[in-house]
């Protein structure tokens, strides 16, 4: 059984080999041939998964070992495969989302030439992610973490011609290079304190080492989760993210690769358990996220941007939860999996109104949409039940635990800070949702005559647009809209489904031990107050864009819109210390290489130069005068030989 | 040198040593201080005839006769030869043109052989243990050369003949001269000069002057001045040209010189006539 | 005796090139196919040498040794340990590329202009450069490396004074006499630091009484020669310095840039990939074998100057407007690493240098020669030319990128285990050395994608838009390149289990252990 | 007297020959003087000999006139050619060593 772990990487991998070498002759069967081995990954997985079940909850961890990949005296590094219950819940959502979104690509990207590389890119990102999460060493894990990143850089960056996908996909991959320092610092701190990297002997051995250096590895991990999953203060690639196609910011940049800082954070659980400081700093950060990326979703027109500030703080829930210990972990990676469902039903249903706007991004152009998309409009709206933790939808249950254990982080000051931060969180998260939901589906419409594609960066090509045409809303092909309905599927019933007794909680027991949370106030409360606050943030939203009609322009609003439209002025700061400072710092050391650093030798190159200027008179080529010189040489020489003897 | 006192010559040998040895010294002095090739040639000669007859002293019978023969014999001829080649009285100035070149020599030169001589002097030069057990061992000195010649030092000899071979060969490579165009025949040459447009007769021939008749001389020109161009080209590129105007006049002051001795003496005779004819 | 392969390893490149040299002039071809067969010839040989060593075996294998200069104890010693064995084998595969490469380079421009080049001398001096990197990597006998080490200037010299890029910018007057210079300086760098190595080796001999290096180190090992640590410390000096300035270490550095800017692109490509690699080579077998003491006394320094290289190349490289010059201070950044790795002292670190060296190899190639069609197709060496190629050329664009991801070593490729294990070396042995050099990935990732942003990314240029794909030989110059990269980047093991052997000698040379763990020190 | 005077004389001709070497333009002069420095290491030689009581000495004094010979049939050779190209046999009007 365990020698198919391997398959389910190999599958991606090959496909992403053949759609990338193949040529233009795969342009016709290439989009075919990426979305069969991703469902025949998935496919692998459910085989994986229903054998797993079959077996007791400790012996269903397997492992595979292919070959030795770094054999070097002292440092030992496998390329080898753990799947236990933790990897295999990644699995089934990466290679299940995944495929639906492959399926969703080929009517999104049809019109597009380079479609054969689009797959071939996602079969690439597939791969990767599995491996990622397959992984059972950290530095293998790393060669995953690399990867998806390499693939987001090529899907952002997927539309090259346009500049700003093409910096935005630069950007996204330095954001992550900075947090990938942070994981290899980690790996060689693991290797200098425990001689290792793999997961068992690592994790086993947390006991056996000091707290500090244990911080320290928590510390560095936390770096590179905050680069991968956007999280304060590595997010703002996440943002500029969106420029790529949506099914790329559906799968990528809201399911799966953004969460695998969770999945890090989870899986080195052993180590923050050990290092209570790291955990704090852990959990200040989801928190910090949570609230940041709300307040950005509020002010967003951008539609996918609004998501991806969503997405955002819904990840800063989950770190949230991750850095809260036992009692958090399995929420933390519940969260994150309905989350994977509606997130990516959200944005296959933004790209879906794109599709039928002339790629229209900006919401308030939108409006009163639900006649025209009636199954985007449902998907969507259920989508947006479930994120805003509607009762009875995934978000609710998954959300809502995440709070109770924010609640219960310890009972003291700290409980009460991060549970009403998350309370918070809730309710802007209700808000600025609704605000989407209005703009778009509700209200009279706002439509604009199409915008001139060379003007507006962020027009999709492909898709025929003719500038100044009015857009005809209308339903997205079949190919689309069953991936759509699919999702939706997931995010009503997915959350119920894993809290029947706590299901998805045991299943994952094994891996991340679990504790009860034991909030600073009753479960029931927590609750009542979490749908109270949903309640209010739906009903501001609903004052201010429902009931008055939405300029088509956006007002210039308050200071802290303004700020958050900038993304809180985050990018402005690195805009200003990192861009700028790094150009002068650059363009000076070049000025000090060519005058100092080369000057310096060159310099005495040059007296050297004038000396033998000055020596050359000596040779005016008159035999008779060489004749001296060798006479007189030969004089001294007999002199000091007569010398060396009298001595 | 009291260590060297164990051997000591002949006094015959001394008195030659002392005697030759300050001639070899001053010819070879005057062979880098004559002015003209020639005479340094003759100097040389005569230093190298002084060192044969030291190395005879030597007990180097062979030797001695071999530097008589090859160099004052040959190679000192091969001088003589190419002093003519480049001319017998061109005499170059011992005027230093090198900026304290000369200097330079001489302290070099000065440094130098102290340097030798007290080297000589200093240096653990063994008893003198002659030569004639040496030159007795093979029944003589030619025969003892010989054997060690054909011997012991057989390669090197055969190589000396390779570079003999290579010398003369190399000697014969330099000095010859293609002829690349034709010998031109007097009719071009004198379509040249018609072309060149002046002198279009022939050159002018040397100075037949009085009672000069010398390659050396040019011929005066009819307001009296030497004209070059009667004088061989290549006498002219050494600047063997004697300047005849001068010459010219002491001849003259010597005829006038001459006469007046003449008939100075025929009006004495006149006179002793005259105081006959009284008596 | 058996057959000398060592010898033959070195011998038939320079047939080849004096056969090469000796076609006429126009028999242009035949020349060009002649230098490549000779090539692939030498890389058989190679091949089989690699087949015919030992991992387990003695220290130095298929060793030969003649008298040469009986008088000064030189002896024509020649043996390969597992590090040398690798080298030379990264020598033999990369030269075939190169010839394939600069296939046109050399030939005549159409204007019959003063410039004529001599395509025959071309072909011809790479081979020669070929046979004495080869005959490096394989001298066991300190002169003979040294004449090595000296005469590769000489062609080398010809090369990049003689050959130069044809895209420049500005007049050929100036376009020449740029090149002339930076043909001197390479040359006046390198003389400078031959010379002092030259009087570092006199030294040696006075001290040591022999050349052979297996005689001096088992006479330090055994304790025979007892060397004054001031005399030890001047000698080694005296090497690394020369050492120093083949490989680039900052500051020495400055000569590489103008080189590989000036030169062609597989002239850059033998420069930093091959012949700069005798540096960082000579550096572990004879710095640190010879003068294990006052290496260990030099390595803070050291260690300090090859983070700075690092670092300092790294931004060097992103402030450049010249596509060349880029890639020529990544490769001092990638020297950095390389020296780094050499002087940490830790059994990863030295692995990870060794097997760094064939990496950047590849990568460099792949990087540099794909750079080479790009530019020579537009004509021009400045970023600022280029804009939107991916759209026109895709395949072109994606090899290049895959270049760049090898130099900023990205995992899965082959630079990445190396990097990688440079860094876990030093961070064993110097944390705070190890997170420093950390930086440089961030900083590679940089100047790398700033180059292919620029140049392949964005609207099309006017002067692109014609620009045609890469033809059938350039792709099989750069299809192995990049299929080798991937596969030493999941299978690197054919070379560390060669490597490791090597480095355990070179460890126990120098007495050092690698550090502990944690936890097992505790235990 | 003592044979090594033939030494010393030796020496006082070698150097004045140099100094000849030194100071004279002519390069026919010049030859001559490097003659007469070979004649005096001949005469070393021949004392040594004489010193040693071997013949091995005069067979190294046989070899230099050899030597010399060769050398100056070459040398000659080529200061007839100088002459003919340039009409003087002065060293210093071949200064073409001049950089």
């Amino acid at each position: 059984m365990e020698n198919l772990i391997a398959l389910l990487v190999a599958a991606p991998l090959l496909g992403a080999a053949v759609l990338l070498c193949g040529g233009r002759r795969l342009d016709r069967t290439g989009h075919w041939l990426g979305t069969l081995l991703a469902a025949a990954s998935f496919v692998i997985g459910a085989v994986l998964f229903a054998d797993m079940l079959g077996k007791g909850a400790e012996e269903r961890a397997l492992h595979q070992r292919l070959f030795s990949w770094v054999p070097v005296e002292g440092f030992q590094a496998d390329i080898a495969f753990q799947l236990d219950q933790l990897s295999m819940t990644f699995v089934l959502l990466i290679t299940g989302v995944g495929t639906l979104i492959h399926i969703y690509s080929i009517g999104y990207m049809e019109h597009d030439e380079r479609r054969r590389r689009f797959f071939g890119y996602l079969n690439l990102f597939l791969a990767a992610m599995l491996l990622l999460v397959l992984a059972d060493n950290y530095l293998l894990l790393y060669m995953g973490w690399e990867g998806v990143g390499l693939a987001s850089y090529l899907l952002i960056g997927f539309w090259q011609h346009k500049p700003s996908a093409a910096t935005a996909a630069k950007k996204a991959f330095l954001v992550n290079r900075v947090g990938d320092m942070g994981l290899s610092i980690a790996i060689m701190l693991m290797f200098t304190t425990f001689g290792t990297f793999a997961f068992g002997p690592v994790l086993e051995s947390t006991s056996d080492t000091s707290e500090g250096m244990l911080t320290a590895i928590g510390l560095m991990l936390l770096l590179a989760a905050c680069g991968k999953s956007a999280q304060v203060p590595l997010q703002s690639w996440l943002g500029d993210a969106m420029e790529g196609p949506t099914p790329v910011s559906a799968l990528i940049h809201a399911a799966t690769m953004v969460t695998a800082g969770v999945y890090l954070i989870v899986r080195s659980g052993a180590i923050f358990n050990a290092a209570p400081d790291a955990q704090l700093a852990v959990v200040i950060v989801g928190a910090v996220t949570l609230l940041f990326g709300a307040i950005v979703g509020c002010a967003k027109d951008d539609i996918k941007k609004a998501l991806a500030g969503s997405t955002m703080s819904q990840i800063g829930y989950m770190i949230l939860a991750a850095g809260l210990g036992p009692i958090g972990y399995a929420f933390a990676i519940m969260h994150l999996v309905t989350h994977g469902f509606f997130k990516a039903g959200l944005f296959l249903g933004a790209g879906s109104v794109m599709h039928g706007m002339n790629d229209e991004v900006d919401m308030r152009k939108y409006g009163g949409l639900r006649t025209y998309m009636p199954i985007t409009f449902v998907t969507f709206g259920l989508g947006y039940l479930a994120i805003i933790g509607f009762p009875g939808l995934s978000g609710f249950w998954s959300k809502d635990k995440i709070i109770e254990a924010a609640f219960a982080y310890d009972d003291g000051i700290r409980g009460w800070i991060f549970g009403g931060v998350a309370l918070l969180g809730a309710g802007i998260t209700a808000f600025y949702m609704t605000r989407v939901m209005i703009l778009t589906f509700f209200g009279e419409k706002r439509w604009q005559p199409a915008p001139d594609p060379d003007r507006t960066a962020s027009v999709e090509p492909g898709v025929d647009v003719t500038p100044g045409e009015m857009p005809h809303p209308h339903e997205s092909p079949r190919s689309m809209t069953i991936p759509m309905i699919v999702l939706a599927f997931g995010s009503v019933f997915a959350g119920g489904l894993f809290s029947l007794n706590e299901a998805f909680v045991t299943w994952l027991e094994p891996v991340t031990q679990f504790e009860h949370p034991h909030p600073v106030i009753s479960v029931p409360a927590i609750t009542a107050s979490t749908v109270v606050v949903l309640l209010i943030g739906v009903a501001i939203a609903w004052v201010m864009y429902g009931r008055r009609p939405v300029p088509v322009t956006a007002p210039r609003g308050s200071l802290l819109t303004r700020a958050a439209r900038r993304d809180l002025l985050q990018d402005d700061f690195n805009h200003v210390v990192l861009v700028r400072g790094g150009e002068h710092l650059t363009r000076s050391l070049v000025y000090v290489d060519h005058t100092l650093v080369d000057g310096v030798v060159n310099g005495t190159a040059a007296s050297f130069g004038g000396l033998s200027g000055r020596l050359r008179k000596l040779q005016n080529g008159y035999a008779r005068s060489y004749a001296v010189s060798m006479f007189g040489g030969t004089a001294i020489l007999i002199a000091a030989t007569l010398l060396m003897r009298g001595v | 040198m009291s260590t060297l006192a164990a051997y000591t010559t002949s006094a015959g040998e001394a008195v030659q040593f002392w005697v030759l040895g300050t001639i070899a010294v001053i010819g070879a002095l005057c062979t880098i201080l004559m002015k003209r090739a020639v005479h340094s040639a003759l100097c040389l000669a005569g230093t190298m005839i002084i060192l044969a007859v030291f190395y005879l002293a030597n007990g180097a019978y062979f030797l001695g006769v071999v530097q008589i023969v090859v160099y004052t014999g040959a190679i000192m001829m091969l001088f003589l030869f190419v002093v003519m080649l480049v001319g017998v009285t061109a005499a170059d100035s011992l005027k230093e043109t090198l900026k304290g070149q000369r200097w330079l020599a001489a302290a070099c030169g000065l440094g130098f052989g102290i340097l030798l001589i007290a080297g000589i002097g200093n240096a653990s030069v063994k008893n003198f243990n002659g030569l004639d057990a040496a030159n007795s061992a093979n029944g003589g000195n030619v025969e003892g050369l010989a054997a060690l010649l054909f011997t012991k030092y057989v390669f090197a000899f055969e190589i000396t003949g390779a570079l003999l071979i290579t010398a003369a060969v190399g000697a014969m490579v330099l000095t010859h001269r293609e002829r690349t165009e034709p010998a031109r025949t007097q009719r071009e040459l004198s379509e040249q000069r018609v072309r060149e447009g002046k002198h279009l007769p022939p050159l002018p021939a040397p100075g037949v002057y009085a009672r000069h008749n010398a390659v050396d001389i040019p011929g005066l020109l009819p307001d009296g001045t030497p004209s070059e161009l009667t004088v061989n080209r290549t006498l002219r590129r050494r600047g063997q040209i004697r300047d005849v105007s001068t010459e010219a006049l002491n001849d003259l002051k010597a005829l006038e010189q001459r006469s007046e001795e003449r008939l100075g003496r025929d009006r004495d005779e006149h006179d002793r006539d005259g105081q006959e004819a009284k008596r | 005796m058996s057959f000398p392969i060592l010898t033959a390893t070195a011998v038939l490149p320079a047939v080849g090139a004096i056969a090469t040299a000796a076609v006429p002039a126009a028999r242009r071809a035949a020349a060009k196919w002649l230098a490549l067969l000779f090539s692939l010839a030498t890389l058989v040989l190679a091949a089989i040498v690699l087949v015919r060593f030992e991992p387990g075996g003695d220290r130095y294998q298929l060793t030969e040794s003649h008298a040469w200069i009986a008088d000064f104890g030189v002896r024509y010693e020649l043996g390969v340990d597992g590090i040398g064995v690798v080298m030379v084998a990264l020598t033999a595969l990369l030269i075939p590329f190169v010839i394939l490469a600069g296939w046109h380079d050399a030939d005549p421009l159409e204007t019959r202009s003063s410039r004529w080049r001599p395509t025959q001398g071309f072909f011809a001096l790479i081979l020669m450069v070929e046979a004495m990197v080869i005959l490096s990597f394989e001298a066991t006998d300190v002169f003979l490396f040294y004449i090595l080490f000296e005469a590769m200037l000489i062609p080398m010299y010809f090369l990049i004074g003689g050959f130069g890029d044809r895209a420049h910018s500005g007049t050929e007057e100036n376009a020449a006499a740029q090149r002339s210079y930076a043909a001197v300086k390479f040359l006046l760098y390198n003389l400078v630091g031959g010379l002092i190595m030259l009087a570092a080796v006199i030294g040696l001999y006075v001290v040591a009484g022999s050349f052979s290096l297996s005689e001096i180190a088992q006479a330090r090992a055994s304790g025979e020669l007892e060397m004054a640590t001031t005399t030890e410390r001047l000698l080694f000096l005296g090497f690394f310095f020369a050492f120093a300035i083949k490989a680039p270490l900052w500051p020495l550095h400055t000569w590489l840039p103008n080189a590989m800017g000036e030169a062609t692109a597989p002239v850059a490509v033998l420069i930093t990939a091959v012949v700069d690699k005798v540096g960082t080579f000579a550096m572990l077998r004879f710095c640190l074998q010879l003068f294990p003491e006052a290496s260990k006394w030099a390595t803070p320094v050291i260690l300090v100057l090859a983070l700075i290289s690092i670092v300092y190349g790294a931004l060097l490289a992103v402030g450049q407007r010249d596509i060349k010059r880029l890639i020529a201070y990544a490769s001092v950044s990638h020297f950095g690493f390389i020296i780094l790795g050499i002087f940490v002292m830790t059994s990863q670190g030295q692995s990870g240098a060794t097997l760094y060296m064939v990496n950047h190899g590849l990568s460099t190639a792949a990087l540099m020669l794909v750079a080479g069609f790009l530019i020579s197709r537009r004509g021009s060496r400045l970023i600022a030319d280029y804009g939107g190629v991916q759209k026109v050329a895709p395949v072109l664009a994606g090899t290049f990128l895959i270049g760049g991801l090898a130099t900023l070593s990205l995992p899965g490729l082959a630079p990445f285990v190396s990097e990688f294990l440079v860094l876990v070396g030093a961070f064993a042995a110097y944390p705070v050395v190890g997170i420093i050099a950390t930086v440089g990935i961030v900083l590679a990732a940089l100047y790398t994608l700033v180059l292919y942003q620029r140049t392949m990314t964005g609207p099309v240029k006017a002067e692109v838009r014609t620009m045609p794909d890469l033809k059938a030989r350039e792709l099989a110059v750069v299809a192995p390149l990049i299929a080798l990269l991937i596969f030493l980047g999941v299978f690197p093991k054919p070379l560390t289990e060669i490597i490791d052997p090597a480095v355990e000698h070179t460890m126990s040379d120098v007495q050092k252990q690698d550090p502990r763990p944690d936890v097992e020190a505790a235990k | 007297m003592n044979p090594v005077n033939y030494l010393y004389l030796a020496a006082l001709l070698f150097t004045i020959g140099a100094a000849g070497v030194l100071i004279r333009r002519n390069a026919i002069v010049v030859f001559m003087c490097i003659e007469l420095m070979l004649n005096a290491c001949n005469l070393a030689f021949v004392a040594f000999s004489r010193m040693h009581g071997n013949l091995d000495g005069q067979i190294i004094a046989f070899f230099t006139m050899v030597v010399a010979a060769a050398e100056v049939v070459v040398g000659l050779a080529i200061i007839v050619s100088l002459f003919r190209s340039r009409h003087s046999a002065s060293v210093d009007d071949a200064s073409l060593m001049k950089l």
